[in-house]
């Protein structure tokens, strides 16, 4: 067992966001101060996350334990490799968002903005929630708060489509949560309370003798219950979520909701079920085809989007079902390729929505076919938008490389060559679907557009606030493929762990 | 209590019961439901309580039926069944 | 003398048992609402308190009067205010529920004359 | 609607006779409802207890005194629950209105029937003397607080019925007779108190006989039964007239039937 | 069948006219159109529950359950106390036989039940009146079809 | 003075009623305070009995002193899970009596002092119910509380309140008659009324006395008319839901839960779990009963328009889940039938509050009125909110808990129906809540394309409740949460009640099943 | 208040009948209800006149004796109605009518006694007094010649003050 140590830092962590809202709030007549807040309200949590890394690094664990909750189930934080990364990457791209959502909002003139920005930090203190639950309870707990939290920015336009979306998010995220997750908590409560249904590497469930079918339920319910995860066919949500704010959009298919799906189910393979626990079992294998499914599905439908968002979003959940397939194969690699995903996919995912969101607010387009030649226009937009994309796709000199080398490579080691081939061909509609888009913004079809000179002067990117981020969030794409050794470390913690 | 005058009285009982519940018109009704009241006090001094006999019949055969007649006459008498 | 007593006792419930028939008959044979409110109220006052005196002296004779207690007497008492208590209202019982039937319009059974009563509201034009 | 009625009650019939099997027959005196040590503690010890020789008395007012007191509350609730749902019209509870100008409380006003009318003015004194009595011999003989309070109520219902509400009304105006209902209450609550204030449980009667150095325990168990009944009778005298006032006049208080 | 029918009926007959007294109430309660109706169903059930409680209470060859006065004070006549207002003090000269009386238990009871069914009775009274105030009227039939016309209108 | 807690809490609140009504009468103002300082004491003294039951273990109070023999007096009986109910009643009274200070004296103005008295001893006769220990007793008290309810309800402003109030009549009437009933067949067979002394009786007969049988049926049935147990519920939509909002607020949080209680402490204390699991084998119907209990609320409370039957039907749904919890035969079920109880007297409580709100503030009955609440009426919506989401069950409300251990108690005894139903059940009630959020987040009719409503001219005259309304509504909303943060320590004193209990057949209930 | 104390004495009698125990403390819960009964309702016994106290004695005296003969004449009108009921031919002779007169008695109190004897003797009940007009049915001519006011003068005679209107006759 690694050590342990006691201490508040991650409830603080958690907690820093929380508290930001009564300064956003009482600070709702001026602007600039409002904003300020959020944006120390992001610096100083990123600081509290960084000061816990060294000794997350050092293979220590930190704990801290809130309130006991039943008998045997506390509300508790724990703080270990998986978490510690997801923390690192929400935080830090919550500090870009922010300073993105800042441009964005100003530029549209977005009505209710106090409202925007205070339901942002409770969506982040839910992430950051996550991240640091240490027990299946406390995990369902924030799940839940974060999908309640996100509501208001996903129907921020408080239009009819954004009705017609937001109902849809509840419908699925609530449904599937309430409808599959609750019962499969229950059951884990029912059948393992003793062990506080804290996370191990072991597994809780470990040990409480269910097999067979019950144990593959049990493992669909959670899989289908955290459906942030966005694994077909509970996936639809995540396009009509599309009506949000851009850096909403951003924050959701990037940071805060999907990746805390599919951390949800990291967590339920590596903490609830124990990885050793499910090769005994060999059920996970099921999750990986209807991964595979969704991944091949999705990137299909992707090529058929002409709404950047929406295509972008049908890639979120091809590249999901990636981390999902990558942790279902329950071989060291894999799963270090799926947390190093996380990540990598974060960052590069999340530059490409700040990159349409920039072309919104610049120009006000939003289709594909509307964006021919725009990269002349927008350069630096489009600059950030190829990185993002490369990165997505898993090409050098992107963090995405990294990650995908680990999965395929996880996936051989797994022995499954049909999976291999999913990768690799789902790379390839990646490719598909991205990067014509890059190429047509600086190389138009239309003749006449490629034809003018390009000059810095006829540029006319979005205001300042809102490529700035997208800007570092490429460079870090960037730097991630260069110095990936805290991520991987970090993964491999887990893994270690279950070794 | 003499066991012939007991089935005697609840036989009574019963059939004031289904009359004044079977009567059309209201302020009858309430009249054979004092008769009811009445009778069934006469039963229960039979049976030895006495003092539940004497409160039946102040509050049974009196107040029950007063504040029954001072309602149908409030209201109205006839009545679809 | 408890013998006799107890007889004149029982003459006494007797005889208002008859009474009480009689003025059962009545109430099943005479022809209308008025009529038979004779029999009714008539019947019924006297029968009470024959029964109810032919109770007092059974108990006069229940007496010890060696051994007096005046609770006993009372008893009779009690039983002669109940007697009295009958006389004042059986017949304004009586009276009350004929004149109820006359307010609601129970035409009286006539054979000749008028209706005195018709006459005088007649007469005031009600 | 009546075959559900008649099948539901046909069922609840048949449910309450398959018990008759298991019962014990009518009149035995070792049935486990007659035998048992409870009612035979009631027959047995009620004398020793509290020398009251009516024991439905003893128990309903020391034994049982809690239930009889919130009985006594629910009588109040009644009255109250009436007033709430129908009163209307004046201030409520309507004040002491101002003595009419004209002829004073009169019993002898012609309008009414002569007979009726003086059959009951000279019942309702000996009815009311007939409710003190019961109420102060409900330990020898059957009655007690609440036949008695109830014919009380009975003599001023008789006074409305044959003279009218608002005679009946100045004799025992709207405000005097929610006071007395809740006063009636007091009183029965207060006895409990009291045994509460001197130590003892709520309604622990015996412990009143401190207050007065002659009696002992089991007849300060008798006066203290004695004075419940009076609060009893209080409220339920004036509750019951209150129903009769209010259902009589729609809740307005004036005229009647 | 004789024993059979004695043992049911005559042995139980108070319980079983209580029954049916219920019944007949119940049946009222449920299926009566008239509320007035409804009201004295309601009483007449209760009283049924009263009967049976009582009935529970009989004893064959008992008295009422007031201590026989007579007796009382002769006894303590002769044993030579006196006690103001309490013509009994001295309990030793006769045991009481608990089956001489009967059982004052559920007579309690059913007092508070008397009571608690007038309360009851008096309240739907009211409201019945308050009903006929609204809707002018005490048919329930009549009274639904009007709700629902009010509620058509609105 | 601490033995004597039981009946003070009683006491101070029949007192409280005297006085409103005696001084009611000369000055109207005093009747509130007299009131919410009654209702005060009544919570601290039941914080009290609660320390003492913790500390001390059961309380048996012999009223009148008579304790020997056990039954000739009548026994109050307090432990754990009593303590805990006479607390969530009298809090969620204060709660409401603070919110009826401005309701009534706008509506009734001439009858402040009459409504008071009729609530406090509402207040009085719930409490009453909860902690006596005699049978009888109880049905006195249940008449209390009924007579007390059916006027409050029939003072409703609205013309259907009347008829609401009547059939509420009927119905309570056949149901407190039935109990009443059964009642006397425990006694019949039994020979006394104290619910200890009934149950040794109960457990010398063995099991052989159809009279017994016929006894717990109709009391059963009783109390699910009180209960408003499935196709008995007729009478509880509309009584609820055309009274007074100040009524709603107390009547629809405490009676049916109440009634529950009581069924609960029969089957716990007067006839046994033994008795009632092994003897009768009704527990497989009455679970199912209650898993249509469930949906049948639930659906229907899917079709109302109007915001307060809405609630209504949840109702129907909860007690549902209540009984089905304590018919489950097992230690979980029964205590998550218990914490329920009391998580959803304050859910309920938190709903019917801000639906009076609503009603004061904005006139709104039915559910579409409630547009853009949000932005008109933050706070109280934010109080809304909390108690929705304990009804969806979202943690950390109190809500998820007792869901959690309902579902717990259903899946050891293998009951999937019910744990599927009461999935259902927060569905739909997700469905619900949401759909209102929407309707009170987006307005009736959301603007075309981008909305920017930046400027607020169009102010309308609806404004934010003032703080007596305000107070309630967010204590009963900190309430929800605290119950749900604080929920282990409330299942232990539950278990602790449980299992110190004396009653024989608790080894069904008091193991903790499936961790082996 | 010597009407009053009157009263209350006529009540305690009442009330000692009633008692029948004569302890201390029963007499003395006898004398405050006794009290408390005419302070509510004293005016409602014989309140119409301020007659003295002897007068009283003497009407109360000559009352009795006019009780007894109307038990005499209750027990014919008993007789009479058995008669009527048990005979064969009742109907023919039941031959009812309305018979209206005028009486010259003028306190309410003996109006009622008046109107209560004609219920209670042969033949005859009262419908309706209205002022001085009194309707009795009558059940057969025989009893409507009954009331050929020999009651009336009976009543007159007990009421002294009265007297003078004495051998008023009903008129048909």
């Amino acid at each position: 067992m690694p050590e342990v140590i006691q201490t508040y830092t991650p409830l603080w962590a958690c907690l820093t966001a929380l508290l930001a809202v009564i300064p956003i709030l009482l600070l709702r007549k001026e602007s600039f101060l409002r904003e300020g807040a959020t944006f120390v309200a992001g610096v100083v949590m990123l600081g509290f996350v960084i000061s816990m890394v060294p000794e997350v690094l050092s293979g220590k664990v930190l704990e801290c334990t809130l309130v006991q909750i039943t008998e045997d189930v506390p509300i508790k934080f724990r703080v270990d490799g998986l978490g510690m990364l997801f923390a690192l990457v929400a935080s830090s791209l919550w500090i870009v968002t922010s300073l993105y959502s800042v441009g964005y909002m100003r530029g549209l003139k977005e009505h209710s903005q106090t409202r925007f920005f205070v339901f942002f930090a409770v969506s982040l203190t839910a992430t950051m929630g996550v991240a640091f639950a240490g027990n299946l309870l406390t995990l369902y707990l924030f799940y839940e708060m974060l999908s309640l939290a996100t509501w208001p920015l996903v129907t921020h336009h408080q239009d009819k489509e954004a009705r017609g979306g937001g109902r849809k998010y509840l419908a699925y995220l609530l449904g599937t949560s309430v409808g599959f997750a609750l019962p499969a908590l229950i059951f884990c409560y029912v059948k393992a309370s003793a062990t506080g249904l804290e996370f191990s590497a072991a597994g809780f469930l470990a040990g409480t003798g269910i097999e067979g079918s019950v144990a593959l339920v049990l493992l669909l319910l959670f899989t289908f219950g955290f459906s942030k995860a966005g694994l077909m066919p509970f996936h639809s949500w995540l396009p009509g979520a599309m009506v949000a704010p851009t850096p909403v959009s951003a924050l959701l298919h990037a940071v805060a909701v999907v990746k805390v799906g599919v951390f949800c189910i990291i967590r339920v393979f590596t903490g609830v079920f124990g990885l050793e626990f499910l090769k005994t079992l060999d059920i996970a294998i099921v999750v990986s085809w209807i991964a595979a499914f969704t991944v091949i599905t999705s990137s299909l439908i992707a090529l058929t989007q002409d709404n950047l968002k929406r295509r972008l979003a049908f890639s979120t959940i091809g590249q999901l079902a990636y981390i999902i397939l990558g942790v279902s194969l329950l071989e060291d690699r894999a799963v270090i390729g799926s947390m190093a995903h996380i990540a990598m996919h974060a960052v590069g995912k999340i530059t490409l929505f700040m990159c349409a969101g920039a072309i919104f607010v610049a120009t006000g387009k939003k289709y594909v076919s509307q964006m021919d030649g725009l990269g002349r226009k927008m350069p630096l937009t489009f600059i950030a938008f190829t990185i993002g994309a490369l990165s997505v796709i898993g090409l050098p000199p992107t963090g995405g490389l990294i990650s995908k080398f680990y999965l395929v490579t996880g996936a051989m080691d797994a022995g499954q060559p049909l999976l291999v081939t999913v990768f690799l061909v789902s790379t390839l509609l990646n490719a598909a679907y991205l990067l014509p888009i890059a190429y047509h913004a600086f190389f138009p079809k239309d003749r006449q557009l490629s034809s003018q000179p390009f000059s810095w002067k006829s540029t006319a990117e979005a205001p300042w606030a809102a490529v700035l981020p997208l800007c570092v969030t490429s460079i870090l794409a960037i730097v991630l493929f260069l110095q990936p050794q805290v991520l991987l470390k970090l993964a491999s913690l887990m893994v270690g762990d279950a070794g | 209590m003499i066991w012939q005058f007991d089935i005697i009285i609840l036989i009574f009982l019963v059939i004031t019961a289904v009359i004044s519940l079977r009567v059309k018109d209201l302020l009858a009704a309430s009249m054979v439901f004092g008769t009811y009241s009445f009778l069934i006090c006469l039963l229960w001094a039979g049976m030895g309580a006495v003092d539940v006999a004497f409160t039946e019949a102040t509050v049974g055969a009196g107040i029950s039926a007063v504040i029954l007649i001072a309602t149908v006459y409030n209201t109205r008498r006839d009545s679809s069944d | 003398m408890s013998v006799l007593i107890n007889i004149i006792s029982i003459v006494l419930i007797l005889a208002g048992l008859v009474f009480f028939l009689g003025s059962v008959v009545g109430v099943v044979r005479f022809p209308d609402f008025y009529t038979r409110m004779h029999a009714a109220g008539k019947g019924d006052t006297l029968s009470s308190l024959l029964v109810i005196m032919g109770f007092a002296v059974y108990h006069l004779g229940q007496i010890h009067w060696m051994d007096f207690a005046w609770a006993d007497l009372l008893v009779v008492l009690k039983l002669l205010a109940i007697c009295a208590f009958i006389m004042l209202t059986s017949p304004t019982a009586t009276h009350a529920l004929m004149n109820a039937g006359y307010e609601d319009g129970i035409e009286p059974l006539m054979r000749k004359k008028g209706n005195a009563l018709d006459n005088e509201e007649g007469e005031k034009g009600r | 609607m009546k075959w559900v009625g008649l099948i539901a009650v046909l069922f609840t019939g048949g449910l309450l006779l398959s018990a008759m099997d298991d019962f014990p027959n009518w009149g035995d005196a070792h049935s486990p409802a007659n035998a048992s040590p409870v009612s035979q503690y009631f027959i047995e010890k009620t004398i020793e207890d509290s020398g009251v020789p009516n024991m439905v008395t003893a128990v309903l007012a020391d034994y049982r005194s809690y239930d009889t007191m919130f009985e006594t509350v629910v009588v109040l609730i009644a009255g109250i629950a009436i007033m709430a749902i129908l009163r209307v019209g004046n201030q409520i509870p309507r004040g002491a209105r101002p003595a009419p100008v004209s002829a004073p409380a009169s019993v002898n006003d012609d309008h009414q029937d002569i007979i009726i009318g003086t059959t009951c003015r000279l019942l309702i004194p000996v009815l009311q003397l007939f409710a003190f009595y019961v109420i102060a011999h409900g330990h020898h003989s059957p009655g007690g607080g609440f036949q008695g309070g109830v014919v009380l109520g009975t003599s001023f219902i008789l006074a409305a019925i044959a003279k009218g509400l608002d005679p009946a009304l100045e004799r025992l105006p709207e405000t005097r007779y929610v006071k007395i209902a809740f006063v009636g209450v007091v009183i029965y609550s207060a006895f409990g108190v009291a045994c509460l204030l001197l130590g003892e449980n709520f309604l622990d009667y015996g412990v009143l006989s401190v207050l007065l150095p002659t009696i002992d325990a089991a007849e300060a168990r008798s006066h203290s039964m004695l004075g419940v009944e009076v609060g009893v009778a209080f409220t339920v005298s004036a509750i019951m007239f209150a129903i009769y006032a209010n259902l009589a006049s729609k809740g307005e208080l004036e005229g009647g039937l | 069948m004789g024993e059979t029918f004695k043992a049911n009926v005559i042995d139980h007959f108070n319980f079983w006219v209580a029954v049916v007294l219920m019944m007949i109430g119940l049946y009222a309660m449920i299926t009566k159109n008239n509320l007035i109706k409804k009201l004295i169903g309601m009483s007449i059930f209760q009283t049924a529950i009263i009967l049976f409680y009582v009935s529970a209470g009989v004893k064959d060859g008992a008295t009422i359950p007031i201590l026989e006065h007579h007796a009382a004070e002769t006894e303590q006549v002769e044993a030579g106390e006196h006690v103001e207002g309490h013509p009994v003090a001295n309990h030793e000269a006769h045991a009481i036989n608990p089956d001489d009386y009967s059982n004052p238990l559920p007579h309690v009871l059913m007092l508070t039940a008397i009571v608690v069914g007038v309360a009851t009775l008096g309240v739907a009274l009211a409201v019945t009146q308050v009903i006929y105030k609204n809707y002018g009227t005490l048919e329930e039939d009549e009274i639904l079809a009007k709700i629902k016309a009010a509620e058509n209108d609105g | 003075m601490a033995e004597q807690y039981p009946i003070i809490v009683l006491l101070v609140l029949l007192f409280g009623a005297l006085l409103v009504g005696l001084s009611g009468m000369v000055d109207r103002r005093v009747c509130f305070p007299l009131a919410v300082t009654a209702l005060s004491l009544a919570v601290v003294v039941s914080v009290g009995i609660l320390q003492q039951v913790i500390n001390g273990g059961v309380i048996r109070y012999f009223v009148g002193g008579w304790s020997r023999p056990v039954g000739i007096g009548i026994e109050l009986r307090i432990d754990t899970i009593n303590a805990l109910v006479l607390l969530t009643i009298t809090t969620v009274g204060l709660l409401t009596a603070i919110f009826s200070f401005r309701r009534v004296q706008e509506d009734k103005t001439e009858k402040t002092p009459l409504f008071y008295v009729l609530y406090l001893l509402l207040i009085m006769g719930l409490s009453g119910m909860v902690i006596s220990g005699d049978a009888f007793n109880l049905y006195v008290l249940l008449e209390v509380s009924s007579l007390t309810s059916y006027a409050l309800i029939a003072m409703g402003k609205s013309r259907r309140a009347a008829t609401a109030a009547f059939s509420y009549i009927i119905m309570g009437t056949i149901g407190a008659s039935f109990y009443l009933l059964g009642v006397g067949y425990l006694y019949l067979r039994t020979g006394t009324l104290n619910m200890m002394e009934i149950h040794q009786a109960i457990l010398a007969l063995d099991g052989s006395s159809s009279t017994i049988v016929v006894a717990f049926v109709l009391i059963l049935v009783g109390l699910m008319i009180k209960m408003a147990f499935f196709p008995l519920f007729g009478w509880l939509p509309n009584a609820y839901s055309y009274c007074p909002s100040s009524t709603s607020c107390v009547v629809a949080p405490l009676m049916t839960k109440v009634g529950v209680y009581v069924m609960i402490r029969m089957m716990l204390t007067v006839f046994g779990t033994e008795w009632v699991f092994e003897n009768l084998q009704y527990a497989q119907w009455l679970v199912g009963m209650a898993i249509v209990a469930i949906l049948a609320g639930s659906v229907m409370a899917l079709a109302q328009v109007e915001l307060k039957k809405m609630f209504c039907y949840l109702i129907v749904a909860e007690v549902g889940y209540m009984v089905g919890g304590a018919w489950m035969a097992n230690h979980w079920g029964m205590v998550g039938a218990i914490y329920h109880i009391m998580s959803d007297a304050f859910m309920t409580l938190c709903m019917f509050l801000a639906a009076g709100i609503f009603l004061k503030q904005a006139g709104v009955v039915r559910i579409d009125q409630l547009d853009g609440m949000f932005r008109k009426m933050p706070v109280t919506m934010a109080g809304f909110v909390v108690g929705a989401l304990a009804m969806i069950g979202i943690p950390p409300t109190c809500g998820f808990f007792s869901k959690l251990y309902l579902i717990r108690g259903g899946m050891e005894s293998g009951h999937w129906g019910y744990v599927v139903a009461l999935l259902i059940s927060s569905l739909v009630n997700a469905v619900l809540f949401f759909r209102i959020f929407e309707i009170a987040y987006f307005g009736k009719k959301p603007a075309e394309g981008h909305g920017h409503h930046e400027n607020h001219s169009t102010v309308s005259v609806i404004k934010e409740a003032n703080v007596s309304s305000l107070v309630p509504l967010l204590a009963s909303a900190a309430i929800i949460v605290l119950l749900g943060i604080f929920n282990s320590d409330i299942v232990e004193l539950i278990e602790r009640a449980l299992n110190g209990s004396q009653v024989i057949g608790m080894n069904v209930l008091s193991g903790k099943g499936g961790q082996g | 208040m010597a009407y009053k104390v009157f009263i209350f004495i006529l009540l305690m009698v009442t009330w000692v009948i009633l008692s029948g125990q004569f302890d201390a403390f029963h007499l003395v819960l006898g004398l405050i209800s006794c009290a408390l009964v005419t302070s509510m309702s004293a005016d409602l016994l014989f309140r119409e006149r301020d007659a003295p106290v002897l007068q009283r004695v003497q009407e109360g005296w000559s009352l009795a004796w006019y009780f007894l003969w109307m038990l005499w004449q209750i027990l014919l009108a008993n007789i009479a109605i058995l008669k009527l009921a048990l005979s064969p031919n009742a109907l023919q002779q039941v031959d009812p009518s309305i018979v209206h007169f005028k009486t010259k008695l003028k306190s309410n109190f003996a109006k009622f006694l008046l109107a209560n004897s004609i219920t209670l003797t042969p033949g005859t009940v009262t419908i309706k007094i209205s002022g001085d007009d009194f309707y009795v049915h009558a059940i057969n001519d025989e009893a409507a010649a009954g009331l050929n006011g020999e009651m009336e003068r009976r009543i007159a005679s007990i009421y002294r003050v009265e007297s003078a209107a004495a051998g008023g006759k009903g008129d048909c």
